[in-house]
């Protein structure tokens, strides 16, 4: 049932509002609405109550494994939210003179010089709000510094065909042509290939390393080489950074601006759709371009640079700073961690995907990059069981969610077949990752003796599956009110 | 371990199932000379009780004057409830929705934010969120260009009483993409763009025309016309709005006789908390027409296998994960948990509370104004009407006014200085609901006191630098 | 599963406690734990799924319609939680002097104040920590006040046969004898009965009104003659004061001594078991045996009154004053309504409960007392469906959960056989009621056709109906870590 | 209307469904001249936006300072899951279980909070809370009574080394029934009641004896001396204890060669704030024997009709509802929701985790004690070991020295003259876990200063009225 279905004409959810209207006769009548806005009339316990109900609805990592690949689906710490809500920082505004916000911006500064040891990289802006703008930033900072050199005819990007759909997408959104360098079956760049592509016309790489396979990119030395000898630069996707936290840096690496998903890595929530942080860090030569405003700090005193101080920044990507609130969250979190912890994020997250890659080839599962260590995930490709017993990735998927689990990432990367992508991430525990990998086993099992089961599936859920082609074609984005 | 649940004896069971001896062997394949170093500018782990006790610190060194300070973000009663269930963990800690029916709880709360939204706005449909209302304004604009297929010049007008911060967020985004965004001043003493100034910088072949209501002076423009007079010449339009406001100003659906194209806006007045500066989240909506040129996600009503209703991410194909550099955006995380926060806030409030609340924001400032400037030396900039910010103009240097008045706990307002030279000496001053008669009172008294005792006068005082 | 089933040996939920464990040697050896206490060793993540897990096992005001008799199941706003939470108060030491407790002690003080005002009495005591506690010092003030006058012949309490458990149980810990007194059809006391019990061996009489029976005792100032004719006092089972709240105040009736359960009519969250309140007050003669302490104000400051400013007091219930948190949200829900919002409590929810009543019939129940209005709750009999259909007032309550309402109170009062107590409170809208009446209706239906569906609910809940004998027989209150 | 959804179309439906007329008409019951009148000591009603600050108001008004009072109540981390968990609607909002099968999360996580009190004091069971450590004191008086069949005195031995509002509070509800409460005093040098003192008190018939660990002073009794020679006397033994400290200290279920009959005590330290004085929860645990004596609530592990394992409450026949006048108690509600977060708190630190908390609080007490006895004119009242909580000697007076220190931001402790005049002029100190280095030796530093600036001496001062 909708909350509009809750509706009843008149009610209203006091005491939340003056009761009273107060006058606004002074604004010209051809100003004003003419309707009230159809929402919905409820007490506030119809709403407490739906919305509580709603939210039961929900797999979450509060109530379920959900070992969804790319993702980093950890633990959010609880103390994480509690105090990035103190009242301090939820009542300051963001046009706050900085004299007054030196709180919050001793801790923005923070987490930008502890971000900056973490990648290896000189400085950080953490205004991206997401992966994909921190992406933008990148990329808009790759052509600012291409440009700045006079280098105008640096017009395109290269992305390997296994790179996430941000990667392309943006590329373009920044102006740039996309080339796509094919990867091998070990999961490494096609570094042959990479070499054909380059040129005067590369404006930089984008990688992901660990990429979306899971593996761990082994030539990324040469690869470095190959874009900087064409006088390229070198993007890090840094989605999957919890791989290697603390183990080794794209700074080090050879890269030059990379961004990272704080809402991963650094465990903000994902808030069932965000919102997040794609913080982006660069090499000294791209400071210049970062994306405004940062913080910086002079004897004990913390304040915002803008385009006064930085004349060739990319400029603003959003009205103020990112999205602070999970800025403090990711900023909790890494002092809760500190610097031993950060290893052991890697450490314990390549563990559980190395043990449950084992474990799935024990299963009678079929990796898709085999003899080679996972990263903090792996990949199974169901192309065996979809041939032999006509079920799909979809269908483990669905069957794994009336078992209690949240299915792992499905169709990406686009490059492998009836693909289950798996990230259990470093605090899941051991009885977590057997009980999936029993449940994957039954469902191996239920495919060969029972596929209707799976195609049948969920069948323990708010619904049963849904009719996706129909909600394309016959759109219903908006309930109307009578 | 922090968050790390292993025992020694799990450990060593499952590195003997992986078939290494240490945990350091699962890394062979990194380059030895290229290992991290020690991360020594990190300081060292935390137990929570020394984290909360860190954070109270810090959160405790931030100001806690009474804010009389918008210019785009605005200090509103948020109901207790709205946070209470948004942090809820099956919320607060899921995914975006890809599998729907583990996630039906998400995906029906965003169709109703969608459903809510149209129906404030008055438009046809609303995406799922995009970053803030800067970044939409950018994504609208790369909307009118990929809609208008009538128009070749990827020319957009936008007043200079649009938002500055907006202003600048749409270059920065749009400026790969070959987009021309035509500044067109604002009338002086009304402080609006007039419908003249609009055609003279809007001759020949435009994609796209913005427009802010009310605008970041808090002024009331002539939408109706400028909307009627766009549309005759094949003109789109894109409105900013203050989702708030718009319960009781004529909202964008409505302006003129067929209502926008486009609306955007920021969604933070409808239960986001101030918090420095977010997270927020920005409000897309278009006409049917221009559904698929919508970026971002769409959540869609369909059924089950029986015929049951249920909630789906739908038009896909414009998305990155399937249209990659064919998308119309590259957007994969939104917003969502402070869209469903504004959903419940939504819900709770209802339209007569949200109108309420609107009114009594226009109600305060306009005390507010009355206040101030029967003090001599502060008169306002614009003549008309204006809604919860008004532009004050003031004799003497306005930062350091501001800052005489910090200095008795009042967060006086905006100083426009920086973004708007022409107007000398003038802040803005912003009420909502939140402030009593009794904190008006203590806001014109303080800029009594302040003026008197003299501030230095504009022209001796370097402005401090300002945070825009 | 239970938490102690997710236990690993060794792990521990850090980063919650320090990380070494400081000598403790110095302690005698003899007086030292021997082994660790077998407490689950589970992560952070593991407690956080398995306690949302389990909470997801309620029903609760936030999620069903909770309509259960004699409890005032009404909306917890939020905001009582919230701000009765905010650092000032939970951070305050008990033994906070006076004079730095001004805050916490100013709401208690004008807690005190209001609940004098909406129940007519003299005086306040904050300190009882429940209902039952609120009964027992009233009973042992009114035992106090006949001493303190030398009648120590009055060791008899007079309670009605509907009268709640903790009555008598509270008549007997205070040393009393218990008398019952019958109730008539009509619901009323049979006050014939009443003038034969009373005698020099009064000391009192425990009334609800309205009575458990959801009826107002008409004859309330007769009662109170007949009592304190005889030298009694009156007592005031404040249970039901949600019916009557700015309608009719106890103190006006005649009653002498009253307690009022905050969590019911004053919103406090009954926590699925407590904490409660059961704030006590008085008419003016037993002011001097108030329970300590409470709390004065002298020229705008707060202080608390003790055993040195109240020697004729009974002394403490508990180590400090109640349940402080319960208090604060008491006392913000009642600022929440003002005086306006009282009496709209008592108009709505015994509007609901008579439309409720008025459909019920028309449904074709049998009301356990028709041809009244009923208070704020009113009682079904099933009486004749157990006699037809061989369905019991239990298999109507698993079958409601089963339609996802819960069931009212049930089997009691104990006078009424098969009974159904059903209070809706003022906080549910017509659409619940209507939903509720539409599934009992149902449920008749279902009992006429196919009772075999009533004995087996619930079918859609964690559990089917559960074992109680065998809970009882084969005693199992504790799980043991091996 | 707050909380109130009716509408006026549905107010006139339902009051023709029921057959009336107006609102007025269903209080015709109501004698007309009884009739309430407007309530006019209560405050108008407001909305949220103005309670919120009212409240806020209110609770800045408290002070912030240092704590070192214990005394009963102590100022422990908790970790932010358990409240964010515990206030979870469903949680918050849930009556006690009657309807079990709709109740599994309460009744579960009831009989785990069961079997993690019986560990922690190594009892056989536990009920599901009292209301605090005081009342549940008096209960456990009450439970002996009724279990020593072989005493007929009702004569229950207290030292008065245990908590004085214990007593106090036990004096209250047990003096109804004829039970005598005979005081033990404690030794003046230890601190600490002696089986001397105890023997000379305890002739004749004994029902109970009563013994606190550490008792209120912060002292260690001698408990298998004295657990021994009652249980040798047909005496049954209620143990006091703090459930933290006894993840370190020998628990009361390994007391002497049997362990107690009757465990008590305040749950608070395990998740509970201070938060004024409560909500906290009273602990009770016993031997199985006794079990049916137990007042409160219990539940119990059983099974469904498809033989699944469901929680019930159980052995309802000792309680009210059904015993009525026959009850072990009148106890109804109790503390759930307490006992809810306490239960996660536990679970969340694990044994290790309150064994550190517990050692760090001795550790700190240690420090603090050594700092401040190194400043002239304070030391030590009692000899041998102390927990986290040790009584110091002052050369003057109390409540001044500690008014002084409240100058300095700093609670520094409990005045002890009041409740024992005998020692003169004495504090007592506290310290968890909570209290850094810095904090200390902040303390330190502020005792210095008061003491050298030079307090009145004690005879001068009368003392201020203490709360206890
Ligand atoms: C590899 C990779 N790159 C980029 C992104 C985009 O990040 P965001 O969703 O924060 O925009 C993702 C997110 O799923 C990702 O997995
Ligand atoms: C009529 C009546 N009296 C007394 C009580 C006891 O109150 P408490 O549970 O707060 O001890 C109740 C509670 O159910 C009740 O309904």
């Amino acid at each position: 049932m909708l909350i509009f279905e809750h509706s009843s004409k008149g009610r209203q959810g006091a005491p939340q509002s003056p009761v009273e209207k107060a006058s606004i006769s002074a604004i010209p009548e051809n100003l004003l609405r003419k309707d009230s806005a159809a929402l919905p009339e409820v007490s506030e316990l119809q709403a407490v109550r739906h919305y509580t109900r709603l939210s039961q609805k929900n797999f979450s990592i509060d109530t379920e494994f959900y070992p969804l690949g790319s993702c980093t689906m950890k633990y959010n710490p609880r103390a994480c939210n509690t105090l990035a809500m103190l009242p301090g920082f939820l009542n300051a505004h963001p046009l706050t003179p900085d004299e007054q916000n030196q709180g919050f911006l001793s801790c923005m500064y923070d987490l930008q010089s502890m971000l900056c040891e973490a990648t290896g990289m000189a400085a950080f802006s953490l205004a991206p709000m997401a992966g994909a703008q921190g992406e933008f930033s990148g990329v808009a900072m790759i052509d600012a510094y291409h440009k700045s050199r006079g280098e105008h005819e640096r017009k395109e990007i290269l992305i390997p065909d296994a790179a996430h759909g941000t990667n392309p997408a943006t590329a373009v959104m920044c102006g740039f042509k996309v080339r796509e360098i094919p990867t091998l079956d070990n999961g490494d760049v096609d570094i042959d290939a990479l070499k054909q592509c380059v040129g005067p016309q590369t404006a930089g790489l984008m990688l992901t390393n660990p990429s979306t396979l899971g593996v761990f990119e082994r030539n990324i030395e040469a690869i470095a080489k190959v874009i900087h000898d064409a006088g390229g630069l070198l993007y890090y996707d840094g989605a999957n950074l919890n791989a290697i936290l603390g183990k080794i840096r794209p700074g080090d690496m050879g890269f030059d601006v990379i961004h990272s998903n704080l809402h991963k890595t650094f465990s903000t929530p994902h808030g069932g759709g965000g919102p997040g942080s794609g913080a982006v860090g660069v090499a000294k030569r791209l400071i210049p371009f970062l994306p405004l405003p940062t913080v910086t700090q002079e004897d004990g005193n913390y304040r915002y640079l803008t385009a006064k101080d930085c004349p060739q920044s990319i400029g603003r990507l959003s009205a103020f700073m990112g999205n602070p609130g999970v800025l403090l969250r990711a900023f909790i979190y890494m002092r809760f961690l500190g610097r031993e912890g950060m290893v052991r994020v890697a450490e314990f997250a390549t563990l559980n995907a190395n043990y449950m890659m084992a474990e799935a080839k024990r299963r009678g599962f079929t990796l898709a990059i085999d003899h080679r260590r996972a990263s903090h995930e792996f990949i199974i490709t169901l192309k065996n069981e979809a041939r032999d017993y006509h079920v799909s990735a979809m269908d483990f998927a669905k069957r794994l969610l009336d078992l209690g689990y949240h299915a792992p990432t499905t169709y990406f990367p686009l490059l492998v077949p009836e693909c289950l992508l798996i990230e259990p991430t470093e605090s899941e525990a051991k009885e977590a990752l057997d009980g999936f990998m029993d449940a994957l086993e039954q469902i191996l099992h239920e495919a060969e003796t029972n596929p209707e089961l799976l195609h049948a599936a969920p069948q323990t859920l708010p619904v049963k599956r849904l009719d996706e082609v129909r909600a394309a074609k016959q759109l219903d984005l908006t309930y109307k009110m009578s | 371990m922090p968050f790390i649940p292993h025992t020694e004896q799990e450990i060593t069971q499952m590195l003997a199932t992986i078939g290494v001896d240490s945990m350091e062997d699962l890394f062979d394949e990194i380059p030895a000379h290229l290992r991290a170093p020690e991360l020594k500018a990190i300081p060292k782990g935390m137990t929570e009780m020394e984290v909360s006790r860190l954070m109270h610190q810090r959160a405790d060194k931030n100001t806690k004057a009474l804010c009389f300070l918008g210019a785009g973000a605005y200090q509103h009663h948020i109901p207790a409830a709205v946070w209470e269930i948004t942090t809820r963990g099956e919320f607060y800690s899921a995914y975006t929705p890809y599998q729907a029916e583990a996630s039906q709880g998400t995906l029906q709360l965003t169709y109703e934010f969608q459903s809510m939204i149209a129906a404030l706005t008055a438009m046809d449909v609303s995406n799922a969120s995009m970053y803030d209302g800067a970044s939409s304004l950018a994504e609208a604009i790369l909307m009118s260009v990929r809609a208008n297929r009538k128009s070749k010049s990827r020319k957009i007008l936008i007043p200079t009483s649009v938002n500055p911060v907006y202003r600048k967020t749409a270059e920065t985004i749009v400026k790969g993409q070959q987009i021309d965004l035509v500044e067109v001043p604002y009338d002086g003493s009304t402080g609006t763009v007039t419908l003249e100034q609009i055609k003279q910088q809007g001759e020949g072949d435009i994609t796209a025309v913005v427009l802010q209501q009310p605008n970041f002076f808090g002024c009331l423009e002539a939408v109706d016309e400028i909307t009627n007079w766009a549309h005759d010449n094949n003109i789109l339009v894109i409105a900013v709005v203050n989702p708030l406001l718009i319960t009781v100003l004529n909202p964008p659906g409505q302006w003129g006789v067929s209502g926008v194209d486009i609306a955007c806006g920021d969604g933070q007045p409808l239960g986001a908390p101030m918090s420095a500066g977010g997270p927020y989240y920005g409000l897309l909506c278009c006409k049917q027409a221009l559904v698929r040129q919508m970026p971002g996600r769409i959540v869609g009503r369909t059924v089950d296998l029986d015929g049951k209703e249920g909630f789906v991410l739908t038009l896909q194909a414009r998305e990155q994960h399937i249209r990659r550099s064919k998308a119309t955006s590259n957007i994969c995380t939104n917003q969502g948990l402070v869209v469903t926060a504004s959903t419940i806030h939504m819900a709770i409030m209802g339209a007569k509370g949200l109108e309420n609340t609107a009114a009594a924001c226009f109600a305060n400032n306009n005390l507010l104004v009355e206040k101030l400037t029967a003090i001599s030396g502060v008169k306002k900039a614009f003549s008309g009407t204006h809604f919860h910010e008004t532009v004050l103009q003031l004799d003497v240097n306005a930062a350091q006014v501001l800052r005489a008045l910090m200095a008795k706990g009042i967060l006086g307002g905006f100083d426009l200085s920086e973004d708007y030279p022409e107007l000398g000496t003038a802040i803005m001053v912003c009420t909502t609901e939140m402030r009593s008669e009794a904190d008006i009172e203590a806001y014109a008294t303080a800029m009594q006191e302040v003026l008197a005792a003299g501030v230095v006068s504009a022209e001796k005082v370097p402005a401090t630098p300002e945070v825009v």
